[in-house]
């Protein structure tokens, strides 16, 4: 067992937290918060030549094929900084579900393009009605000749209004099965209503309206299908942990400078023991939820069951570390951890985004209890 | 003892009811229903039905246009405002401003002010706060120096909600900078377009800008109005903060806010069932729920003037503690109960499901949970924080 | 609404309290605690003698037939010293049912023999596998001329050691309906195994082998039995509520006075703010339960699901608090607090027992979240 | 990175457990189980099973009968242990004084006492707190006067486990009550039977005795037995508490009883259904679940000596917190269901399931259970109060 950095991991965490520094000051955020995309098509080009998006493509496919853990380092660092590109999405999500379709073609053009950062993929999978249930499908895929009509309505599909493609969860009409789809985001009947999250980053409802599709699109089906989301929904979960730890890290330091910066009756706020004890309980949380990381992490290869466990009790814990984390950070810099001005409220904004997203505590908790069931 | 309500009492209430239900415009109730503090000017409006009927403001003395409703009346009152989606009182006049104004100001202020304030005519901001001042008042410094017969004020207010939207503002100054810290504060209204009044406001992370800062820049108010004793500006804040003791609980607003909770999660599906009906969100409701019936009985207590063992203050410091957490815990349920629809953001510009761009299937009340829930983590910092009570209870019912 | 006591009820409160002041110091408890019985008989006479055990007894019964209120009362003054005579289970909950009852011979003479102290009756209606489910009976009474014939195993029935009767539930053989029937403890093939409870007071397993009892014995049955159970142990409830309400205050002046009276750097430790905090948080949730306690009074005479709700929101809330004040009370005493020889210790176990007894948090939320169903 | 136990690792684990299985006896595991400490005569017993494999004290060096495992191996050794329902270490001889021994200690002192502790043959408690002392090693007032070549010794320690079933104690005396209070403090061992020394057991509110005051009055010990050097004691006591970092995670503790609550959940019915299946229980197993794995890859990242930007000494008192924090939640969680059997006291002379009077069908791990939730009600004051630690990372981590 060996809990610190290759040389090489420490290369890329160090490049990504010096390229990140020089471009994700509060100021240049707040630009990119209130633009037109949300997020900047310059930074997007630079994480490709930098190799990031490339670190989870498979070599076979012209990728870095990295270990896991160095998009865990590039997630910590983007969470420290409240990155606004849609990295995750595309880099660990789609890019993982791509690489385990055994539709060769589809998967072998699609991730050289999102390795070269000239594609950018989101899932469309929730649905009103589905909360977290990814087999919760009511959009339906009608078998035809060649291929299959798709209709409904997904909602929620985080970072849609800035993907060229998304996949597309349905159920095949006859068999129930879920399948999922390939499209391209301006096909004749898909319309894309997009709309901010609290935490400056968009999302979309998609609705897909008797929209013919090849068969060439269909990245998995059936129990495969559920297998291969599961494992990249997994992935993504971890990855945000990551990243949700990188921004309580920056909450404890945002705190812990306002206690010293101000006065109260005549010494620094952080004199006061009981302000002191709160930034302890940050400090204990952030701990604990650096290593569930790590066990998650060393079960991310393991079989299903294990790895549905590791990963909820990762969530679990980093989600209720969150909340301490940032509800404690907003408390400590008083009303003005309440203000757009002040960086600690946006941190507190993408803690409660990362809770939310992908399975809240509820879920995990219940999925955790569960673990041996399976998919 | 005895717990319940009069037969008197309960006409009363089933009075209330009709005329909200005959008198609410559906546009107010819906406004109400959606976001945390109503359009200024649906307050407005809505002050104005209730003082046309003489409800306009029922705690003042009848003599200015008040009612003789006891606490209870007023407590059933209110529940049935809220129960309604009805938006409270036009606040900052109705129960801030004007029992100060009624106890301390003059003949001319009274009659000059409590009408327009009763009918909703006028509307009215709030300005103690300064920056780095937190909960302590004793530390202000915006100065009002009087030459001639106009006080000159030069300084800085923060955290004034709805400065813009306001036709006058009451504000603590420092007219005497060589006394004790609390002897040197006046209490002093002004026009907020009077010369020299900028506001600047403040984007809170919910997204909105209902707060303010209020700026001033050798800014000329008449004596006449100050309000009382120059002096007294001190005193006359904690009268008007110890006025409404069980508000802290925020009673009506928690109540309100738990059923469109509940409301929320029958709408959502978990697994194929409704998440009221499943076992750990029923039970997470049922939590907040027991503490919220304990709350509301702790208010009835003090508005039945109960003979406590304890001091009133103490008391009202355990209100107010447990009245903000229940502010977060209920919000916190609604965007619980959401869950991802809690992440979508709405301006309150945004589309509304009579719109043709909204998404059907979306529920009406996700629209603003998420901003209330944001903003209500202030509840606990603001109007005295948490510690401060904490050492209210501790001097006055432990004695440490 | 009206929050304050009759002349008379502050009488019975002012009464209660210095009789006990009197007759409960820390060393006259201890001295009963390790007793045979656990208690004194000649307080029990008292009890008698002063109407305690009355109050609950209807006029027609020859009883005072007072409010509820009265029994709030004395029993809020017995929480405050952890009285462990068996006053709850007697003259509140077993002559609750009995007084409910239509067997209008039992009901004379036990509730007579109740109010004069001759007679202590228990409820032995658990079983193993119940938990807190009056309904899961696997105690059998099986209809023979002119009675039934009893088999089955009761346990942790409270404050049976010391009955003199037991209420005991069974199931009728063919229609599986809950009866409840008078036993005389000493019947022959009844087996009572006693054992101390964490708090010193008792409780037993109750064997029944092969016994047979008149029809006369007969209670209640059918959905009478369980509603008149329900109703009962509510009031139960309401009234540990109470007990627990004057045990979280002694706990705070407990503490208070511990703070008082040690030093730390020089000076005592109550003037330590992060303590004073701890005291100020007892406080609000001392403050509640008495708000929730008062709540329950007002619906104990409403339609049964109002009933239901409202006691189980008020355990719910007491059983919260009483952990709070409890851990609390001995945290702030710090080791001391962990000792037999300080009084705080005993109030948490007591807090512990009625947490525990006649339905745990879990069981009434679950109680409360469902309350529009009934029994 | 690299997070796998090696293939020798899981081979000396196989090894382990094999052990465990073919010596450890049942008696013993079965006391174990049911208690949080197993008899003193089992300790001793099981302490020189352990010795004659060469296992009696891994983290020992070698020449002293130790092991040369790496920190994992001990860890995977500690698990192996727990999850067989063996005792622990003979821990007050084998973690406490031997490592002070060996560093400091003569000679003389090493040949005459490591030998039987590590093969249980003598029993050791410990003497540090005073009444009153709280945390504070610097106000001991237990004084030994040198006279001739005896120390006399007068005074008063508290909260020595097991000091009436000791051959042997460890104490913190005061030697020189003239220099600063941190130096005038010396590291003295004691026969428990020397004269003089009297023991007082402190019943404690989960109705064992295993605390005792122990009281010197006169008590002559002679100058050899003073370890090292004089008025290094607070020295050698902190080093006697730095030295088993992990230990204060209390994990293999915390592994063994979450265990047993959930095997009691799974014997326990809640309407028809195993509590362990119902959704409340499953639930809060869950949640209490996913914080013992974090805490448990704390201590692993501590054991492989990760780099840490964090200083360590705070880093381990994040351990003791959330460590001690666990113990509470775990054997809460046996109360829990338990239900109304957990309200059953026992006593260790009582009754057991293989007793004819015990009633068939009570689970046997009810046995003791209210007695260890209710002993670890003091898991977060003993061994220095949660705020000792809180204080530290503040101090040390956050730079406060």
């Amino acid at each position: 067992m060996d809990f610190s950095l290759s040389e090489e991991q420490q290369m890329l965490s160090d490049g990504a937290e010096k390229f990140l520094a020089a471009h994700y000051s509060f100021e240049q955020r707040r630009a990119l918060l209130s633009s037109e995309a949300g997020f900047s098509e310059q930074n997007w080009q630079t994480f490709a030549e930098l190799g990031w998006l490339a670190l989870a493509v498979p070599e076979d496919a012209g990728g870095l094929g990295g270990s896991f853990i160095d998009t865990i380092l590039i997630m910590e660092a983007m969470g420290r900084r409240l990155v606004l590109e849609p990295y995750a999405t595309t880099a660990v999500l789609a890019t993982r579900v791509i690489a385990q379709s055994r539709n060769r073609e589809l998967r072998s053009s699609l991730l050289s393009q999102i390795a070269q950062g000239t594609c950018r993929v989101a899932l469309a999978h929730g649905e009103l009605a589905s909360r977290y249930d990814m087999r919760a499908v009511q959009t339906c895929a009608r078998p035809e000749q060649d291929g299959y009509l798709i209709d409904g309505v997904k909602v929620m599909a985080f970072d849609a209004p800035s993907a060229h493609k998304l996949i597309v969860s349905a159920s095949i009409a006859d068999t129930n099965e879920i399948a999922l789809f390939l499209l391209d985001a301006n096909t004749l009947g898909v319309t894309v209503r997009s709309y901010p999250l609290i935490d400056g980053t968009r999302a979309a409802d998609v609705e897909v309206a008797a929209v013919r599709v090849n068969r060439s699109s269909l990245l998995a089906t059936g129990r495969e299908a559920l297998e291969v989301l599961d494992e990249a929904i997994d992935r993504l979960v971890l990855a945000r942990v990551a990243e949700g730890l990188g921004a309580m890290e920056v909450v404890l330091q945002l705190a812990t400078e306002h206690l010293r910066s101000r006065q109260q009756f005549g010494q620094p706020l952080i004199r006061f023991q009981a302000l002191q004890h709160r930034l302890a309980e940050m400090f204990v949380e952030i701990q604990e939820t650096r290593s569930i990381l790590y066990r998650g992490l060393a079960h991310i290869e393991a079989p299903a069951a294990e790895r549905r466990a590791a990963v909820s009790a990762a969530k679990v814990v980093a989600a209720n570390a969150g909340r301490i984390v940032g509800e404690q950070g907003i408390q400590l810099h008083g009303g003005v951890g309440m203000t757009e001005e002040y960086q600690v409220g946006h941190y507190f904004k993408r803690l409660i985004a990362l809770e939310k997203a992908f399975g809240d505590v509820d879920y995990h908790l219940e999925r955790l209890a569960g673990s041996g069931k399976g998919v | 003892m005895n717990f319940e309500f009069s037969p008197e009492d309960e006409a009363f209430r089933a009075e209330v009811r009709e005329f909200i239900r005959a008198n609410l415009p559906a546009e107010i109730a819906c406004d109400a229903r959606r976001w945390f503090n109503p359009k200024v000017d649906n307050y407005r409006r809505w002050q104005g039905i209730l003082a046309a009927r003489g409800w306009g403001a029922p705690h003042w003395p009848p003599e200015y246009g008040g009612t003789d409703w006891s606490a209870i009346r007023r407590h059933i009152f209110m529940e049935e405002i809220y129960k309604a989606d009805a938006p409270d009182f036009f606040w900052q006049g109705t129960h801030m401003l004007a029992p100060v104004l009624i106890a301390f100001g003059s003949a001319d202020q009274k009659s000059r002010f409590l009408p327009k304030i009763l009918n909703g005519e006028e509307s009215w901001c709030q300005g103690f706060s300064e920056p780095g001042a937190g909960s302590d008042l004793a530390t202000l410094r915006t100065a009002a120096k009087l030459e001639g017969d106009h006080y000159i004020i030069n300084g800085q207010k923060i955290w004034t909600s709805d400065a813009r939207e306001s036709d006058w503002g009451f504000f603590l100054v420092r007219t005497d900078p060589t006394v004790k810290p609390q002897r040197g504060l006046s209490f002093i209204v002004a026009r907020m377009d009077t010369p020299g009044i900028r506001i600047r406001p403040i984007r809170t992370i919910d997204g909105r800008e209902e707060l303010n800062e209020v700026f001033f820049d050798n800014v000329r108010v008449p004596q006449a109005q100050l309000v009382g004793e120059p002096g007294m500006g001190w005193t006359y804040a904690k009268y008007l903060l110890d006025k409404e003791r069980t508000a802290s609980a925020f009673l009506y607003f928690n109540k309100r806010h738990l059923q469109k909770a509940k409301a929320l999660a029958s709408e959502q599906f978990a697994g194929g069932v409704r998440l009221i009906d499943t076992p750990a969100f029923s039970r997470k409701v049922a939590r907040v729920e027991a503490d919220l019936l304990a709350l509301e009985w702790s208010v009835l207590r003090i508005l039945a003037q109960e003979k406590n063992k304890y001091d009133l203050n103490a008391v009202v410091s355990a209100l107010k503690i447990r009245g903000s957490e229940m502010q977060q815990r209920v919000t916190e349920l609604q965007i619980d109960a959401l869950g991802p629809l809690a992440l979508r953001h709405f301006e309150r510009r945004d589309a509304t499901i009579d719109d043709p761009t909204w998404m059907p299937g979306w529920p009406e009340l996700a629209i603003g949970a998420s901003s209330l829930f944001l903003f209500e983590r202030a509840a606990t910092i603001y109007g005295g924080a948490r510690e401060v009570q904490k050492n209210i209870i501790a001097k006055l019912a432990i004695g440490s």
